[in-house]
């Protein structure tokens, strides 16, 4: 029983002036009902990427050079500006990192739900009142009209991120690319906030793509994760696929990289070096200077994104770019 | 409905401080009030004394009484008639501690006013006084309501005189708008219902509001605008020559200029004619202290334009470069500092090194006149209607010069207390040759003055010696 | 044991601008914190934003005039000591902040701003570059590198280079207030292995703050859970990751993602009930002195003792204390 | 008067004016080189003036007063006949004088005040910025006339006055750098590493807020070349007959219609300075805080 | 409560200000050079008619028992008479206030008429013709000196179309051309500050979220930007206009404008002692208050420093 792509990334290429290559042919699939974590370090491309799928890409610098974003069947690159507009938080909606910054500090809380009811639903002022209301109660602050009234900065952390959220879903889109809701917030919100998307997930019937660079994060939301490393994926599987059988060295060694108290007094695993700049991205496979088991090849060849064959107790569709797939790994 | 009357509207470059005639000394203000208030004689066109609110007057064969017969049936603006009360009033008040007017001393010399009736005044002196009758002339001689005075009066903002016109309003640094006093003294003047004197700052403004027509008067303009103003057929220029004495004071106190031979180098150097001619947009050479129209004139022409002789003096009093000279200029009078300029760049040429100070009028009259602190200065002393006037103190300690003639100070002194022109004439002259010579200053000259004035307007006057503008004679032509 | 800090009953408050200056109003910050670290070893701090982590560890070495309470650093009151004297134990104890980007002066060379301290010193030059190139080494930054400004380092290269310039002083005593927050994951595993190898080879002892309880419990001995300016759970590693006792302790254990919920909060279910529109326990920023336990509001196990006084910590055994008044019977 | 409000517009005011995008960013650097070459040439010029202008600036050709451009005088002559090119030249000298001067005195009180006042905090701190904001609620012109009439009139006194007036402007900055720098981490590293006070002030907190300072230098700069021409029209500048462009926009302006070169070119001259001065305050604040977008 | 003691506060600074400014004046101007009986006695007095006006003015005491009593006088308001006039200082302020006042206010209307739409333009559409001009005007404002403005604005309105009067005045014509020198230069600031804040807030991370709502350019710039744009430019607005209410001293006098500039300018040339005092005081409470003001406007617009 296949289901349908709700999104479809393909080959997406960004740069930014003069010389950033953001994104080096990232490609995505996102099915309907699907939680999709992106997982990947700083700069590595998640924010392009989502800022792409979202239209939203500051361009000029960035430029989209290549690649297709395919969105209910319909390249989204392709159509003109009004049409994107009128997906853009009604189809698709965004929740962003820094609730306080992403909030307009000067309207109330209602305001900036209510103008994108009426502007994409065509809403009157107390119908779009009403419905505001509910969506604030559905997110847990409350049908109130306190909140309804207050100021960004009037609510703390955790409930400015339940707002966004709330504009987030305020016009039902079917896919909300959530970019690190939880990184700004303290551990114990950071609980609640996953929790309430989970919550969303199964009432709203909405996909959603959720950003991050914590491994534990993605664990608990996601079913199906794509690792991004320098601007492209490199791996992608089921979630307990990833976690249990990683099968890119980087997947494998980021994840030996936490640090667990169970393991005590050992030396943790590190990757050496560091994340490469986008600006000068490594040629062939751009883990290759890190990588422990890289070889000639590797500095030579780019690796393409590719299905692992099935057998040898693979699960589902699992995709890695590495030429050395399934080598044996020296620990 | 009714056409309004044309108004005379004039302009003036600065504000009077106040318009009550005995709290000041201000030029400007005086021009001011000559509307507004009468005295009891008055300078006529030429300079001659005459009777105004006094019919006539008598003097006591002594010189100490002075009888003052009052003129009938003038009122002031309030409806108050004019009686000996008033006079007697007036100089009271001038007189008194309380009024710290500054003008007080030239009346120092009554003793006692009797008014024996409503229209007759004596005024007994303690000392022979020739300058008195000029005093009463002069704008501090105005006579006041009694009832007005005893009330406190607020006179430096509501005027109340009995002059041909009366105050209206008064916007400071804006305007002065005077209404004719319809029961004026002199039947059928003035002529003019409306007044109003438009307080002007920047001169290219004045210029530009003769000719857009919006001025009918423009007073005291400067020389290099009269091309500009001689283009419109509608403006006649008139040029006077003021009474002003133009001179560049040297501090006779303070080496080097305390040596007669650096003072007279300096008279030397300078080309007075160029100075007159470029700083006070022309004029005529006057060396000496009394101007050119005064009875009491009598020039001296003892060093003429000659800058060798002047580099020779300095060789001779071992002046040089080295020696700094200060050159204190009133910052607010642009023609002196004008003059200044020149005067420095004459004098360079000669081999003085000469440093020029700006400062404002009120530093400049305590510290460079009162305190003498300076080497030279650029100024004008105004027109007085008596010769004591202008020369009282001279030759003595106290004056700003610091210049000690025993001679010359007696001969002054005695002068002041002499009556009769030809005796008085024969003292001054003595006096003024002596500092014609000895050079506390050097003389320039006068000024031209010029007033430019729209076509239909004749009969402007201003008083000689006082400059005081005097609207009772104009007229529009029909 | 051997103790080599001593905290004792410290506060800090931060006064209102006070005089004419419109607004601000005093923070206690840090409120009668008291704890010792044994020399050799790593003691940990978690807590969550704002409750004064920072503060305490500014505090603690003296950066900040603490408002009462006494630093006692290897037999020594800090508090007691002229200024002068101060100096030289200052140099014993350092720190390295959360923000690698505003540790160094981008003004400065790296050489520069690592041979401060032994400028003050008054270390001659030789000595001093000998020093700060071996450091460098030490820590992985390749010694040629020292002439270059702080921006042309990575984020991680520049927590190393801080944590070089710290060595400088031969410290016995490091803070480490947050030192891999602004890392990235991968990198983060690089610096802490540095720290654990510079520990053992420079036999120094460790103040590591951080909110990250997972982070905290892989690195420490001891550890003191941290909430508005006052510690109301403290232990050994152990005790505090198996046996929590303080329902905020509990919360925050709950909250690490990627793991099981392992502890129940006594009384309650799940740790979820004070989910949104709390009053007084929104996180109130430096905790203002009032009167109850300041757990109130987001406690699941709260009685109406708890709105009467402040719980002070008490022994619950094998050096566990804990600040509640409804642990029934504590020790096990 | 330390409002929300000021603090951000004084923020904001000292962003620049011309920041180009990065395709346009030769044509920013082209605006700024030319700024920095005409200042240089301006420099030059007032430094060489008695080797390169034509005539002594102050002797009168009393015979050719008001002659217009020309090759004898190439910018025309005065109402003294002077020769304006000479002039103009030596008015290079008063005009950089001032804004060098009155600029340094600004930056030393302000930079003084402001580091005492952001050091000491508290009661110190209060009654400085208080002292500062009485400075700013004077009328500005009214402040100079009473400096100057305290000081005596002349050029030196008129750039101690505009010094004083701005160092308030000068000691907000450092004020509000100073305690932001405080609290940098290298700051408290330093003092954990045991440098005194003076030393910490000196290594890091003058260097990093130094640019902003430079900022507000160039910007006050221009200003204040245009506020002693201001305070020539009121005559209160400069001495005559040192040549100043103030002072020869103030004698122009009676015979504009007469002979408008007098206005003309001491004006362009004073604009192009002015100008000048601002694009390099623009350009440098830029270079300064590189991520501020505009 | 909080807002009382906001008040209260503000109130005290506003005194320890008046009180810093006026004692500064107050010895300042009796140090310089120059006395007021002396201009009043003119170029002929004697040292007896000076010592009889010190004595009349009062300013023959001695300094610290002058300046208590004058303190006791401030106290209740009282400013006491113009030493050189004769006339109270405060009627002779509040006269020219009027003028000060209407001067002020449309110059900075004409400054903000300008200066706004200009700013906001520039910063949407940067780089485009609007901006160039947007960019010329501030750099000329910065760059023209007020005088010359007004002279040459006199010469090209007043004396070549004659549409405007010259001098005098009255009706509001007689201010349009002082109102437009005077609010150029301001207008330079506004517009700067206009066009640099609204570039900022274009720049923050809230338009992101504008843009991914999928509102249209229109409502992201001018509803969403914009309403934030504008705080900081009030504020400058505000003390621009503080500034301008001390008396436009070059404006008034090139158009013969009886404010209050100029005649705080006689006050010091005439070192009119008690009308300098006076005046200082009066401007410094008005720059206060209108500081204050300012403060709470932006306080009351800006919803994150809402004063509770
Ligand atoms: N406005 C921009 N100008 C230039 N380069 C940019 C810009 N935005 C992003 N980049 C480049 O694109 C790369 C990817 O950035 P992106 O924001 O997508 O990273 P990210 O994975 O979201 O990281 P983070 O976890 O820090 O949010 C970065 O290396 C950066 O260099
Ligand atoms: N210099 C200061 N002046 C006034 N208040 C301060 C100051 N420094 C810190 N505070 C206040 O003290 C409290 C504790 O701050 P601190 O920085 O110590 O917290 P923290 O636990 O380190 O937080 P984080 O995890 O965000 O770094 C906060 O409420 C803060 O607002
Ligand atoms: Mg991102
Ligand atoms: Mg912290």
């Amino acid at each position: 029983m296949e289901e349908k792509a709700l999104l479809r990334v393909e080959n997406l290429h960004v740069t930014f002036e003069p010389k950033a290559r953001a994104v080096r042919g990232v490609s995505l699939e996102i099915r309907e009902r699907e939680v999709h974590g992106l997982v990947g370090e700083s700069g590595s491309g998640k924010t392009v990427t989502s800022s792409a799928v979202m239209g939203i890409l500051p361009e000029p610098p960035a430029r989209i050079n290549m690649g297709k974003i395919i969105f209910k069947g319909k390249n989204i690159l392709e159509l003109e500006e009004e049409e994107k507009r009128s997906i853009r938080g009604k189809e698709i909606a965004m929740v962003f990192q820094e609730p306080a910054k992403y909030l307009n500090p000067a309207f109330k809380i209602g305001e900036q739900i209510g103008e994108m009811l009426r502007l994409h639903l065509g809403m009157s002022r107390s119908e779009a009142l009403e419905r505001t209301l509910e969506i604030l109660g559905l997110v847990g602050l409350g049908a109130d009209k306190r909140i309804l009234n207050s100021y960004p900065h009037e609510l703390s952390g955790g409930m400015k991120q339940r707002a966004m959220i709330a504009m987030a879903i305020s016009c039902n889109p079917s896919l909300v690319i959530a970019d690190e809701p939880t990184t700004a917030l303290d551990v114990t919100l950071q609980r609640q906030i996953l929790k309430l998307i989970e919550k969303l997930k199964e009432s709203l019937n909405m996909s959603i793509l959720f950003i991050s660079h914590d491994l534990g994060i993605v664990r608990e939301i996601a079913n199906k994760i794509s690792v991004i490393y320098a601007g492209k994926i490199v791996e992608n599987a089921g979630k307990e696929e990833l976690f249990e059988k990683p099968l890119h060295p980087y997947t494998k060694l980021l994840l030996l990289s936490i640090p667990d108290p169970e393991k005590r007094g050992r030396r943790l695993k590190s990757i050496p070096g560091k994340v490469p700049d986008a600006s000068s991205v490594p040629s062939g496979c751009a883990f290759h200077p890190r990588c422990p088991i890289a070889e000639d090849i590797c500095s030579a060849e780019e690796p393409p994104l590719v299905p692992v064959k099935a057998g040898e107790n693979v699960r589902g569709l699992h995709l890695v770019a590495c030429h050395f797939t399934g080598k044996k790994w020296i620990e | 409905g009714q056409e309004e009357e044309r108004a005379l509207n004039v302009s003036l470059s600065g504000n009077p401080d106040t318009l009550d005639p005995q709290k000041t000394s201000g030029t400007l203000t005086f021009q001011v009030l000559k509307s507004i208030y009468d005295t009891l004689v008055e300078p006529d066109e030429n300079g001659k004394i005459v009777p105004a609110l006094a019919e006539s007057w008598d003097v006591s064969s002594d010189s100490l009484e002075w009888t003052f017969h009052l003129r009938k049936g003038v009122v002031f603006h309030n409806g108050d008639s004019f009686t000996s009360k008033d006079v007697k009033a007036t100089f009271q008040r001038i007189l008194s501690k309380d009024t710290a007017s500054p003008k007080a001393k030239e009346f120092s010399a009554i003793s006692e006013i009797d008014t024996p009736d409503d229209y007759t005044v004596i005024f007994k002196l303690k000392t022979v006084s020739a300058p008195f009758l000029a005093s009463l002339a002069s704008g501090w001689g105005a006579i006041l309501p009694k009832s007005l005075i005893d009330s406190g009066h607020d006179f430096a903002s509501k005027p109340v005189g009995t002059g041909p016109y009366s105050l209206v309003e008064w916007v400071r640094d804006s305007r002065v708008v005077l209404q004719k006093n319809p029961k004026y003294w002199i039947a059928g003047h003035p002529k003019i219902d409306k007044v109003i004197i438009n307080i002007i700052p920047e001169r290219s403004v004045a210029v530009q509001g003769m000719l857009s027509g919006q001025l009918d008067i423009a007073f005291r303009i400067n020389k290099e605008d009269i091309p500009t103003l001689k283009k419109d057929p509608n403006i006649r220029i008139e040029k006077d020559l003021s009474a002003l004495i133009l001179v560049m004071s040297m501090n006779c106190s303070r080496p080097p200029l305390n040596d007669l031979r650096v003072r007279q180098a300096i008279n030397y150097a300078i080309d007075k004619q160029k100075v007159l001619d470029i700083a006070y947009g022309g004029g005529k050479i006057v060396n000496t202290f009394m101007d050119y129209s005064n009875p009491y004139y009598k020039d001296f022409h003892f060093y003429s334009y000659n800058p060798d002789k002047a580099r020779e003096l300095l060789k001779e009093a071992g002046v040089g470069k080295d020696t700094e000279i200060q050159m204190f200029l009133p910052q607010n009078y642009e023609a002196h500092v004008k003059a200044g300029e020149m005067y420095q760049e004459m004098l360079t040429k000669v081999g003085l090194n000469v440093k020029i100070k700006l400062v404002d009028w009120s530093t400049w009259i305590s510290d460079v006149y009162r305190q003498a602190k300076y080497d030279l200065t650029v100024i004008g002393h105004t027109g007085k209607l008596d010769p004591d006037g202008t020369l009282a103190g001279y030759g003595g300690p106290k004056r700003y010069v610091r210049w000690v003639n025993d001679e010359c100070k007696s001969l002054i002194d005695q002068a002041r207390v002499t009556i009769g022109f030809e005796k008085r004439k024969a003292l001054y002259d003595k006096a003024l040759e002596i500092m014609a010579r000895e050079v506390p200053f050097m003389y320039l000259g006068s000024p031209y003055v010029y007033n430019a004035i729209r076509n239909d307007v004749v009969g402007f006057r201003v008083t000689p010696k006082l400059d005081t503008l005097d609207f009772r004679w104009t007229e529009f032509k029909k | 044991m051997n103790r080599l800090v001593e905290i004792k009953n410290l506060t800090k408050v931060f006064k209102g601008s006070g005089f004419l200056d419109t607004g601000g109003k005093s923070v206690t910050a840090v409120d009668r914190v008291s704890f010792d670290i044994e020399k050799g070893t790593i003691f940990g701090l978690v807590g969550e934003s704002g409750c004064g982590k920072t503060t305490l560890a500014r505090v603690s070495l003296f950066l900040e005039k603490p408002t009462s309470g006494d630093i006692i650093f290897d037999s020594v009151n800090l508090c007691k000591l002229s200024t002068k004297k101060l100096k030289s134990f200052r140099r014993r104890m350092q720190i390295v902040f959360q923000d690698p980007n505003s540790a160094l002066n981008p003004k400065l060379k790296i050489e520069t701003s690592l041979s401060e301290g032994l400028k003050n010193l008054r270390v001659p030059q030789g000595e001093r570059r000998e020093k700060v190139e071996h450091l460098m080494e030490l820590v992985g930054v390749s010694p040629g590198a020292k002439v270059k400004y702080p921006h042309e380092f990575s984020g991680g290269q520049k927590q190393r280079l801080v944590i070089a310039r710290a060595l400088t002083m031969d410290p016995d005593f490091l803070v480490l207030d947050e030192p891999v927050s602004n890392l990235d994951v991968s990198i983060q595993a690089q610096i802490i292995n540095l720290l654990l190898d510079l520990k053992d080879e420079l036999s120094l002892t460790y103040l590591f703050i951080s909110h990250d309880l997972n982070l905290v419990s892989y690195l420490s001995d001891r550890i003191a859970v941290m909430y508005l300016g006052k510690i109301v759970e403290i232990g050994s590693e152990r005790e505090i990751i198996s046996s929590p006792l303080h329902p905020y302790t509990i919360r925050l254990l709950n909250s690490v993602p990627g793991k099981k919920r392992a502890h129940p909060t006594p009384g309650v279910a799940t740790g979820e009930q004070a989910a949104s529109g709390a009053t007084r326990g929104q996180v109130k920023k430096g905790g203002l002195p009032f009167r109850g336990c300041r757990y109130f509001d987001k406690c699941p196990i709260r009685s109406s003792e708890c709105l009467e006084s402040e719980p002070e910590l008490i022994d619950a055994g094998d050096e566990h204390a804990v600040a509640c008044f409804n642990i029934k019977n504590p020790s096990p | 008067m330390n409002s929300h409000g000021q603090k951000a517009s004084e923020k904001l005011l000292q962003k620049p004016l011309i920041k180009p995008p990065r395709s346009k960013a030769s044509q920013r650097n082209r605006l700024f080189y030319a700024s920095i070459i005409y200042l240089v040439i301006l420099g030059a010029a007032a430094l060489a003036a008695p080797i390169i202008s034509p005539y002594n600036p102050n002797d009168q050709h009393l015979e050719e007063r008001f002659a217009p451009p020309s090759g004898k005088y190439l910018l025309g002559t005065d109402n003294f006949g002077r020769d304006l090119f000479s002039r103009i030249i030596y008015g290079s000298r008063s005009a950089l004088l001032v804004g060098i001067v009155s600029v340094s005195i600004a930056v030393v009180i302000g930079l003084t005040v402001g580091m005492i006042a952001a050091l000491s905090e508290g009661l110190v701190d209060n009654i400085l910025m208080l002292l500062m904001d009485s400075i700013l609620s004077f009328p500005t012109v009214l402040l100079a006339i009473t400096v100057v009439s305290f000081l005596g009139y002349g050029l030196l006194q008129v750039m101690l006055a505009i010094g004083v007036i701005f160092s308030p402007v000068f000691a907000r900055i450092v004020r509000a750098e100073a305690l932001s720098i405080k609290t940098e981490g290298y700051v408290e590293a330093s003092r954990a590493l045991g440098s005194s006070q003076l030393k910490i002030v000196f290594l890091h907190i003058i260097p990093n807020l130094l640019g902003k300072v430079v900022v507000q230098g160039s910007i006050t700069f221009a200003i204040s070349v245009v506020i002693e021409a201001s305070l020539s029209f009121l005559g209160l500048g400069t001495q005559p007959p040192t040549a100043s462009w103030g002072l020869m926009l103030k004698d122009a302006r009676n015979y504009l219609v007469q002979a408008p070169w007098m206005a003309i070119y001491p004006g362009v001259a004073l604009a192009l300075t002015v100008l000048s001065f601002n694009i390099i305050g623009d350009t440098l604040s830029e270079k300064i805080n590189p991520r501020i977008q505009g | 409560m909080k807002l009382f003691i906001f008040l209260v506060k503000r109130f005290l600074r506003l005194i320890i200000t008046i009180f810093l400014v006026s004692t500064i004046i107050f010895f300042v101007i009796r140090v310089i050079p120059g006395d007021p009986a002396a201009v009043i006695a003119g170029i002929d007095a004697t040292d007896e008619d000076i010592e009889a006006i010190r004595a009349k003015l009062g300013i023959d005491k001695p300094l610290a028992l002058q300046y208590t009593e004058w303190l006791q006088r401030v106290a209740i308001f009282d400013f006491g008479k113009s030493m050189i006039t004769d006339q109270p200082v405060t009627k002779l302020i509040m006269k020219r206030f009027p003028v000060t006042l209407t001067l002020a206010f449309f110059g900075i209307l004409f400054g903000v008429i300008i200066a706004i739409p200009l700013g906001v333009i520039s910063a949407v559409k940067r780089w485009s013709l609007w901006d160039y001009l947007g960019m010329a005007m501030s750099q000329l404002g910065m760059a023209i000196p007020s005088f010359w403005l007004g002279i040459i604005l006199l010469l090209i309105f007043a004396v070549q179309f004659h549409l405007f009067p010259l001098f005098g005045f009255g009706g509001i014509k007689y201010y349009i051309l002082p109102s437009l020198s005077l609010g150029f230069a301001r207008a330079a600031v506004i517009l700067r500050l206009t066009r640099a804040s609204m570039v900022e807030e274009l720049s923050k991370e809230y338009i992101v979220t504008a843009k991914a709502k999928g509102l249209t350019e229109r409502m992201i710039k001018y509803k969403h930007a914009l309403k934030n744009a504008l705080l900081p430019v009030i504020t400058v607005t505000g003390i621009q206009f503080g500034y301008m209410l001390g008396g436009a001293i070059i404006i008034e006098q090139v158009f013969s404008l009886p404010g209050l500039g100029r005649l705080f300018l006689t006050g010091i040339y005439q070192r009119d002692f008690t009308l300098i005092q006076g005046g200082v005081v009066f401007v410094a409470i008005i720059f206060s208050l209108i500081n204050f003001a300012v403060d709470v406007m932006y306080s009351l617009l800006n919803p994150k420093i809402r004063i509770q």
